[in-house]
């Protein structure tokens, strides 16, 4: 086992389930989008869930996640109830943003999963602002800080590094290089596309570049950058090389990416391998697994079920939570 | 006579624009993806990537960029992708593009065109769906069109390139697909000369961009309720033509003012104070207004709509303002 | 009853708002060099650089760590130099630190203070000299405090202090050195209260920031005139409360709406409406309005003062508008 | 003679007589300050001049030159005429920008000197546009971008570094390091102050550190960069260790330095240093030297002259230039 800590068989099991979960929950969501149930900008996270599952299943529970738009898997590896993602998803009042947020926008404050952000790069700011509080209060929680490669372009990505580095804290910088923003490649977007990682020891922050497809390794590295973040020296970034299986979001055709590039990634797929290596080890059967997805997909059932049965908001709703203590 | 789209319009706006040397365009995945909104599909092929630059995302970099170029003798387009993320490019555009003539004593212009995207109901949340438009008109230097048709669109894109200062070329997401005429002899719009998109008696409907398109349906359901309204379609907020605005005021005697963005602080506002100022004796009551509710854009799709105005909304100011 | 300047009526809420554990100071130059307005000089002493904590001059980032602090449970003050940098802090302000609670269904909120400076007549040119809170006061979620006197100050800051939302604290360049009487008992201005600084009877004067001592000044000077003019402080620009203009120019008749910034688009445009829309049968004469020249603001000194409202265009308006 | 081009000694004594052009206009500058005829923020260049000279000098005259608002030095060294800069200063009408933009925005487009820019880090991403305009036209020219080491805080410095590298853009950023924003140090400021130019690699940008107290090490590296920056090979940075003898505005007192630091760097002063070395190796004699100061004294004392003398601008001239072609 290449991870840094014992893992016995039943969290080996966990982590296939998480990242099933959200496969699951991303497929009956782009069902939903197709019968208009969904609407708007739907952006699945296919194909990378081992980042989500193995950074986020290192972190303690009161430690903060933030990320961009592309956020249905890290509100769920951070616990996020599927029905209330669902519901979001539907513009429900169930919704855990009651229907306001949408898909791009989900926020769970109870796990401390602090949205969803859909402007490129704006979370950057944010996370150093969670580490910051950590920091002051000295309560040791740490901000793990999703981006994309597109993100590294905005100037907030800049002065986020910096400050981090300059005053110590505690964040996580956790890039998803997929190799496109929308339609752009890196190659297209960054002068050091194809050193990211290295781009962060300019800040003097560590980095490390790992295979983001391989839901262990993904947890290992973490593991190690967590240890040194929460041992106050600083921030860490982390780049995890990966590739989203669909189109930027459901409108997205992808038809600026060769087919053929596609499929090679396509064999990389993080759960059918992970699933493989685990009937390979022994640790599980693949009756076992395919009871898992069945148990997986009764829960994402469940949670459209939940959100097709409930209601929109009160129209009165539009007005409530513009401002607090009124 | 062709019936083209407001997207179609557009295109063809830029290939016009693009036979000019010094025409270059900037902005995110406008290259192989075709642009967010499919608008400049098969520009990359024709002009090749020098001319079509495929930018990082990065606004306030790639629009300074375009602004440095325009002072040095170009005429860059700039695409931001929305509206929303010009709030990152502000400084770029406002304290630069738009300042440059004035504090250079005349000797540096900025004929930096920035095609934008405006307005909300594709819910995409309060991130994705704001109106920022008026900010901009209300920065002197800067110059904002905000077409309804197609026509429009490539009326005011010919005159934007005829301007020497920077324009907010300010499209409206849902607009993309709506249809209509334009005339096959190249036609220009000179900017600050509002629109009577249908003339009426009882009452001026003051809009622009999609609240144009809305008042005249409401227009055409007031006139079956016997009410004759006199849509006045702005078509650029600066230069503002407050004229012809006051001119119809003083005609119809009442006036609604219909905008997508909140009510406070919006431009709409200041439409209003132009016409109580010079059309008072001629009011018969008071000027109407009627603009997006004071929340973030929920994403929700019914509490969407109730957000922004509609016919419905219209038609009731329209009445309120006619005491019926 | 003391009698202190704006700025040490600033320096005075800051010291009481750092009594709290959660609160602490991020900004540019705030720590050694005392703040580009000698406003935070001091503290750092006081309080140790772990919360008067000197900035990188990063806009955007520690805007948004200030927001994301706020977030997370602090109570963040941070400091933006002018309001004109704030250009580079937009998308933290308006597009996460307003809407989270909102997007959030109610989960998140940011009570973070940006505190910053408003206003031209320092003579320092274009990209500097801006009044751009009006913007801000449009966006919902935020609310905005513009006080004119040491007064309003120390209980506008109080109440800031109280809000949960973010908050824009605009002071004015022109006001620091300025004095006046605060009370010693700790009191709290709440939000949404204008202020009636002067009572008349003939025309409203509504005014905020730097305007209100100038519309003061403009009733002095009116009052030998024989025109009794009430000047309203609208104080904070969200909440509004045009409850009081609305009021008094049901009392007077007539009113004159006065502001800094450019007469397009300014905020003064929305209260004209609210006027024109709930007092319309008691209006005299239209809303007058007195903004900013529609020009960047120059250096040159006469220029500047020529592009700035002063007390002579006030009581111009004031007379035009009683038609004298 | 350390640099890589010939220079004669005509050439040497005209950077000296460059160099002492912006330090007199400069020291009446502060004096018209003192008196209240120059208003608003005055930020002065006193001890930065080397770089102004060394650098420019290196230009062809279609070159591009941009800068932020301590920019008398930068105005002068592309050549402006000191009468238009000091008219400028008092808010004139004969001033370079008509009165209008005062000290921090002095333009001169006929010699490209496109400014003077007061917001920190704004000139950056319009100095990436000169240099795009020159290479879509081919036309050779290139952009020189003088920043603060304030102005590689802000995001647009990212922005503008990549999208310079990322397209090859002919371009020479130049950071002016003098160890302070206002108040706050390099230290306080950046994570990475102590290696700033090596910050640049990581942009794949080539980069040097020089002495910016040297006129003639300032032009040897310039010369360098610029033949890497016309030859097409996209930008360069250059990093001039420096120091301003005054406080960051005449507001400032500078209290936030020691004194015995201000000493240390005002035995450096690079115009009597270099003036000292003329005389040392045979350029010129002292009384040279002192002639030179007795003109350029003249000179400036005229254009504090037909400043005073100059008119304000007419009242309508408020509405000038607002907008073009009308
Ligand atoms: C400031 C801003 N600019 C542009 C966009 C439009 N946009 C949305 S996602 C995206 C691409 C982002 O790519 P990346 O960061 O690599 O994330 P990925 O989608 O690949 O996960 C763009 C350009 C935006 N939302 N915000
Ligand atoms: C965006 C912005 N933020 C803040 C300021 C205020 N300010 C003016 S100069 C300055 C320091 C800049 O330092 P540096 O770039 O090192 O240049 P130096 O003054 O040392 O030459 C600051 C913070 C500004 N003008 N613009
Ligand atoms: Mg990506
Ligand atoms: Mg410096």
């Amino acid at each position: 086992m290449a991870s840094g800590d014992k893992l016995d068989g039943a969290q080996l099991i966990d982590f296939y389930r998480r990242m099933l979960l959200i496969r699951v929950f991303e497929e009956r969501s782009a069902e939903q989008y197709m019968l208009g149930r969904i609407r708007g900008f739907l952006h699945l996270y296919n194909g990378e869930e081992a980042i989500a599952v193995g950074a986020i299943s290192s972190l303690q529970p009161t430690d903060y996640v933030v990320t961009h738009y592309r956020d249905h898997g890290h509100a769920l590896a951070k616990g996020m109830d599927p029905n209330a993602a669902m519901a979001e998803l539907f513009g429900k009042a169930t919704g855990c943003s009651k229907g306001k947020g949408g898909s791009m926008h989900l926020f769970d404050l109870e796990k401390r999963f602090m949205g969803g952000h859909a402007i490129v790069g704006g979370q950057l700011p944010l996370s150093t602002g969670f580490a910051l509080a950590s920091k002051l209060r000295g309560d040791g929680d740490i901000a793990l800080c999703f981006l994309g490669d597109g993100a590294i372009n905005e100037g907030e990505f800049h002065e986020s590094l910096n400050l981090a580095s300059l005053w110590k804290l505690p964040v996580l910088f956790f890039v998803e290089n997929n190799l496109y923003g929308m339609g752009a490649t890196v190659e297209q977007m960054l002068a050091f596309h194809d050193e990211i990682y290295k781009f962060a020891n300019g800040y003097k922050i560590p980095s490390v570049r790992i295979d983001g497809m391989d839901v262990l390794k993904v947890r290992e590295a973490t593991q190690e950058a967590i240890a040194h973040v929460r041992g106050g020296n600083g921030p860490f970034l982390i780049e995890a090389m990966a590739y989203r299986f669909r189109g930027h979001s459901m409108a997205d055709p992808a038809e600026y990416r060769a087919r053929s590039e596609e499929e090679r990634w396509r064999m990389r797929d993080p759960i059918t391998t992970f699933g493989a290596s685990l009937v390979d080890g022994g640790t599980a059967t693949q009756e076992e697994l395919d009871e898992i997805r069945t148990e997986v997909e009764e829960i994402i059932d469940a949670a459209v079920q939940f959100a097709e049965d409930s209601p929109f908001p009160e129209p009165e709703a539009l007005y409530d939570d513009v401002y607090g203590g009124m | 006579m062709a019936v083209i789209t407001y997207r179609e319009a557009v295109g063809r706006a830029l290939r016009e624009a693009l036979q000019d040397e010094r025409v270059f365009m900037m902005g995110e995945d406008i290259g192989r993806y075709g642009g967010a909104y499919a608008v400049t599909r098969g520009l990359l092929d024709e002009f090749g990537p020098e001319r079509i630059r495929e930018t990082p995302i990065a606004e306030s970099g790639f629009t300074g960029a375009g602004a440095g170029a325009a002072m040095a003798g170009m005429r860059p387009i700039v695409e931001l992708m929305t509206i929303n993320f010009s709030l990152l490019a502000m400084d770029q555009i406002i304290n630069h593009a738009a300042k440059v003539r004035y504090m250079s004593g005349g000797q540096l212009s900025c004929p930096l065109i920035v095609r934008t995207v405006t307005g909300g109901g594709a819910s995409v949340g309060a991130t994705h769906s704001q109106s920022l438009e008026g900010w901009f008109a209300a920065v002197p230097g800067i110059r904002v069109a905000v077409p309804s048709t197609p026509h429009d669109v490539l009326g005011l894109f010919r005159a934007a390139m005829l301007q020497e200062d920077p324009v907010m070329f300010v499209e409206h997401t849902l607009l993309y697909s709506t249809r209509g005429e334009v005339e096959d002899e190249p036609y220009v719009i000179p900017f600050g000369r509002a629109d009577i998109k249908r003339s009426g008696t009882d009452i001026t409907i003051a809009a622009y961009s999609r609240m144009a398109v809305v008042a005249m349906r409401a227009a055409e359901q007031l006139e079956s309720r016997g009410i004759s309204a006199e849509v006045v379609d702005l078509r650029t907020l600066s230069p503002l033509d407050s004229e012809t605005v006051v001119e119809s005021v003083r005609k119809t005697g009442h006036a609604v003012v219909v905008e997508e963005t909140w009510y406070t602080g919006g431009f709409g506002a200041t439409v209003v104070g132009l016409i109580q100022e010079r059309a008072f004796d001629y009011l018969n009551a008071p000027v109407g207004r009627v603009a997006g509710e004071e929340v973030p854009t929920p994403y929700s799709r019914y509490l969407e709509q109730a957000s922004i105005p509609d016919e419905a909304r219209v038609i009731q100011a329209v009445e309120a303002a006619l005491g019926r």
